[in-house]
């Protein structure tokens, strides 16, 4: 231990400043607490100019909330997710712990201004967000106290499982090809193509390949040669 | 006298002019040394640039630029067009200025400068970065038109930086209990990423330094975390601190993002490790070849699990391969370029590449992906690429089951 | 209330500003992704630059500016700070007009475009490339202040083009006659230089791209030639010819100069590999250490004959010795980046590398040097460098014999 | 040969325009001649503003004339070569071969317009130059049909040695160092130190180094702390 002699010791004060993350079992959170109501106010003032207002969409960004039921607080799995016919995957469909969303906001947003809300304004917001997914009441205080009722009722938290075989190193494969050299398919089938709107979709492709070498860029300006 | 075309018809005869009539640049006298005191690309080479696909992403910030993988050659890329993946924009942190703090599961919590790291003992280690959304648009379809939107979120780098594993020993890291380590970044978003203790004691570095020179801002400057084989977003940039704990922090992009949609409506977290892959980067999708006859069919394989063995190529959609050359270096959770002789007839063909690494481990057909993972996830995407060559020598992008 | 002084004390024992009020780029959304779709450096790196020596050339069009070895790492040069030598300027070619001919003993002189070059069976390779007049103005005593001036001639890519002996084959080059080639640039110099067949047949490349991109134009776009292990001057620059010959052609750069003036008054031709070298590039001369204490001392090692086996340091000019830890990978004709602990004690040292290579051969000492070539020769000085650490901590070039 | 089908035959008339490489042997040596008096003419308009009016000397460029001695024409090696007080190697000091001049002054000289020169100007100025390095007399026409009997004369011609041992990758090397580890010096002695006046000579050294790290660069604008 400090063997180089370089770096000292962090001050408490540091630490307070920079030790934020919160961790599933609320490790971290400070104490705290916020109402729905005021958490409408923050969110109208601070969130919702790229959220939308009831944090379900609007033109820009991937809604916070949605596409979760009364059975998935019950079932801990949301089960639009299984549903094609879903069409975004919200932030409450997915994250698992109430904490995520928390150490989150806290560190990250308002994204323009992160690192601004006090932690009273993070729980109130917090508070908004989870009434607006049915998760709480209209009148309740989100709060370090009773935090742990809400991770009960988190619609996705059984909805992960930690998978080993990409985490580790040494993990095992789920996919299993083999170096097959000669006649490995009977016949070729293309599944899919690039549609012909897409030929032209990231600009004209001339302008994007060196202008010497074995090949050239397509001109997409132009209908493909045949 | 011959008539001017007369005239240039007789020249043609001769030569070509580029040879029979002197260019300026052997007639004059060119620019001085240190011209540029930091050098650019020639103006020809301007069509290679770092770029948006138009409607992947909301705003600019949260977004990427894609590497122009269809003009690079060998395995480094150059800093200027590496791929940029931000959550929150990009800053220029005034390094002076920067501090580093290790806390959690230590004896003692720390802060160095970097003037304090940059004096510890640095290695040295060329290595991919690929983020775990690459290719992630193409998962239940062929959706864009080139290689530089469907495998650009990747590069590969020179990085020098000290084991994070000399700096956990510094601060005297509880290595029984501490099993997990959080790394987290100075920019606004202040990115978080769990990482696994195996790996910081392996191969994870405190890196300042890529391809020669420090870190570029759009990658980090002055300090991000390098975790060989792992996906980018682990690779936490402007690093400001690392936490070590006996938990997985369950960040928001470890729950809300990175994780992988399985058909039963199940996600897969911690999906880190970059599996075995490989593309054809020349030809590739949106390029014209030059008529039929020789071609060096090139492209880059890689593994997070370790070195590439061997890199096979098909030239008909899969059913026969041959195994092409790999240039040197080989090395562990680096890119290997590879290439190959082919002689194109003029008829339709359709290219792929398959990787094998040093588990012995086969990059996967789509197919096969798609039958363990679906078609709804979005990251993690090895699947063999194919390019169709047309009669016409345009090459598109279409995939084979 | 406390004053404002009294403010500022209490806290600094608090802690460091740095941490404790949120700098601008924790709490601001940064810049969107392609901001540069050619990205630089950070503005905090300008101070590292391509230089000249003042008053070491008359001109800067036939002059040098030297890459500041002092700011890199690993092994890696970014293209931007690579080293500059000209004859006649540099030059920006237009690509499409390039064109490059074999002639001389072959069964068919041919002409190449871009194009077909580019076409051609490419191989990928890592090399160092150094002028032979690096360290030049150091032959006789310690001349200039910083590795940038001693050493800056000095640079490391990733080269990928065609085999010259592919083109030679393609061209039906006599190789039982023909036992020298000669190559020309496209510049207004067009600098001739004599290579071995034996060279051309072995490793030698007709390159196209260095470190994952097309040549930079001071480097010789589109095209040089790559001759690992061998001097510079012969890498020849905007590459048009390649001859095949029976005799060496003796062209002013083999004879007005790269020559070396012996003690007794003969000039050696031909002297063109670069022999085992190496030198510390953190700390060295004109920097200051930052008190006493661990450092990690850092530096280079190369051998135009193969690969750096082992790197010694010593610490008291050459007395004693340690064996330096060297980075991966290590590659044939390539630099090799060594690293050593020190603890700097706060008092006098001398600081030197010695580099072996897979040969056995030991790089000399200035002494050793001095008593076989003399004093006034110019090029191929490969002796070991010295960095005196006064007790100021500023390092000062000596020479040591 | 041809594997490729890549590339083409190069045309006479392309093989003239580019193949201008003159030999030792004088392979390649176009035919043609010129007088000193012309070369005088071409030296003043076209070289003398870099190279001075004798080609001994100016401010800017190392003399190509100079150095050398009737005794050097007999003997065919420069004496001053040896001399640590001939100030500056000149080009007639060095050249051994008169076809490396003419090889050279066509393809790259003038500096500023290379290339420009026909071949009788080439025999015309590198005439010049052999008169005032007494190497002709000043009523001189050299032609490839004498130029022979002018590297007969060349003052350096046998001063020049093909050192094997650094043109063979495999060459034997001429410095033998071991790698001795322990007390491999009985004293250490600084033959040479930077020299005061050069600590500043290359620009303020603190502006040529990274700003963090483990060292700065030293200020140079004042003297060295002592
Ligand atoms: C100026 C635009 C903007 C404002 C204002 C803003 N956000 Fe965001 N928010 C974003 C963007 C963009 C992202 C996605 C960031 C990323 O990709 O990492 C995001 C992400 C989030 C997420 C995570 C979504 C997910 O699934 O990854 C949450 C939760 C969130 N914001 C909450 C808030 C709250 C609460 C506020 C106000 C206190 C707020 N945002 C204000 C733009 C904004
Ligand atoms: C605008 C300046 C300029 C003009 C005009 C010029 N030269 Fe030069 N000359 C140079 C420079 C600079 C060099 C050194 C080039 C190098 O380093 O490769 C040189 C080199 C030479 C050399 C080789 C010297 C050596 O030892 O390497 C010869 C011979 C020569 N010039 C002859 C001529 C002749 C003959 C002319 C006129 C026909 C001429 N020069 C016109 C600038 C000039
Ligand atoms: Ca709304
Ligand atoms: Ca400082
Ligand atoms: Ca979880
Ligand atoms: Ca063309
Ligand atoms: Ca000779
Ligand atoms: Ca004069
Ligand atoms: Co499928
Ligand atoms: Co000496």
């Amino acid at each position: 231990m400090n063997a180089f002699s370089l770096g000292r010791e962090a001050t408490p004060a540091e630490l307070q400043a920079w030790n934020i993350d919160v961790r599933p079992d609320f490790k971290g959170l400070p104490p705290g607490s916020g109402t729905v109501e005021r958490g409408n106010t923050i969110w109208d003032s601070t969130c919702a100019s790229c959220h939308g207002t009831f944090g379900e969409s609007n033109e820009v960004f991937t809604p916070i909330v949605g596409g979760t039921t009364d059975e998935d607080i019950k079932t801990g799995h949301v089960a639009s997710l299984l549903s094609p016919a879903q069409p975004v995957r919200t932030t409450f469909m997915k994250v698992d712990t109430i904490s995520t969303m928390w150490d989150f906001i806290y560190r990250a947003m308002p994204w323009n201004k992160p690192k601004s809300l006090k932690p009273d304004d993070v729980y109130a917001v917090l508070a908004y967000l989870l009434n607006l997914a049915e998760i709480v009441p209209e009148d309740y205080t989100l709060s370090d106290k009773n935090i742990a009722e809400v991770q009960a009722r988190m619609p996705n938290r059984n909805g992960m499982v930690f998978w080993k075989g990409m985490w580790d190193v040494n993990g095992k494969p789920d996919t299993h090809n083999t170096a097959c050299m000669k006649d490995c398919m009977p016949d070729v089938k293309v599944a899919s193509s690039l549609p012909a709107y897409a030929r032209n979709s990231n600009g004209d492709l001339a302008t994007q390949m060196r202008i010497v070498g074995p090949v050239r860029g397509a001109d997409t300006l132009k209908p493909a040669p045949t | 006298a011959a008539t001017p075309a007369a005239g240039a018809a007789a020249q043609a005869a001769q030569g070509d002019p580029m040879i029979l009539q002197p260019r300026p640049w052997s007639t004059m006298l060119g620019h001085p040394v240190a011209f540029h005191p930091y050098g650019v690309p020639s103006k020809y080479e301007a069509n290679l640039q770092r770029r948006q696909s138009p409607g992947l992403t909301q705003t600019a910030q949260a977004s990427v630029a894609f590497a122009p993988l269809q003009g690079f050659f060998g395995i480094i890329t150059p800093n200027g067009l590496h791929f940029e993946r931000h959550h929150q924009g990009w800053v220029d942190i005034d390094p002076d200025q920067h501090r580093f703090m290790i806390n959690g599961m230590v004896k003692e919590p720390k802060v160095y400068t970097m003037d304090d790291l940059m004096r510890m003992p640095s290695v040295s280690r060329i290595h991919f970065i690929e983020c775990g959304a690459n290719t992630g648009m193409e998962w239940g379809n062929a959706a864009v038109p080139t290689v530089q939107y469907t495998h650009g979120m990747l590069s590969c780098c020179e990085y020098t930086g000290v084991p994070l594993k000399v700096l956990l020993d510094d601060c005297g890291a509880d290595l029984k209990n501490g099993k997990y380590v959080l790394a987290e970044g100075n920019d606004g978003s202040s990115t978080t990423r769990t990482i696994s203790m195996e790996a910081a004691l392996d191969d994870v570095m405190v890196a300042w330094a890529m391809n020669g020179e420090m870190l570029r801002p759009e990658n980090g400057y002055p300090l991000r975390l390098v975790v060989p084989g792992v996906q980018g977003v682990s690779w936490v940039k402007w690093l400001r601190r690392i936490k070590v704990g006996d938990q997985p922090w369950n960040a928001m992009n470890e729950t809300s993002a990175y994780v992988d949609l399985m058909p039963d409506g199940m996600l897969r977290q911690y999906t880190s490790i970059q599996e075995c892959k490989s593309v054809i980067t020349s030809p590739s999708g949106g390029q014209m070849l030059m008529g039929k006859g020789y071609y060096n069919v090139s492209g880059l394989a890689w593994s997070g699990r370790g070195k590439i063995k061997q890199v096979d190529v098909s030239f008909d959609g899969g059913r026969n391969w041959r195994t092409a050359r790999l240039e040197t270096p080989i090395l562990d959770k680096c890119l290997t370029r590879f290439n190959i002789d082919w002689v194109w007839d003029g008829s339709p063909a359709i290219l792929q590449s398959r990787a094998m690494d040093s588990t012995g481990f086969v990059q996967p057909r789509y197919g096969q992906l798609h039958a363990v993972r679906g078609t709804r996830s979005t990251y993690h995407n090895n699947a063999i690429q194919s390019w169709q060559v047309a009669d016409t020598g345009e090459v598109f992008n279409v995939h084979v089951e």
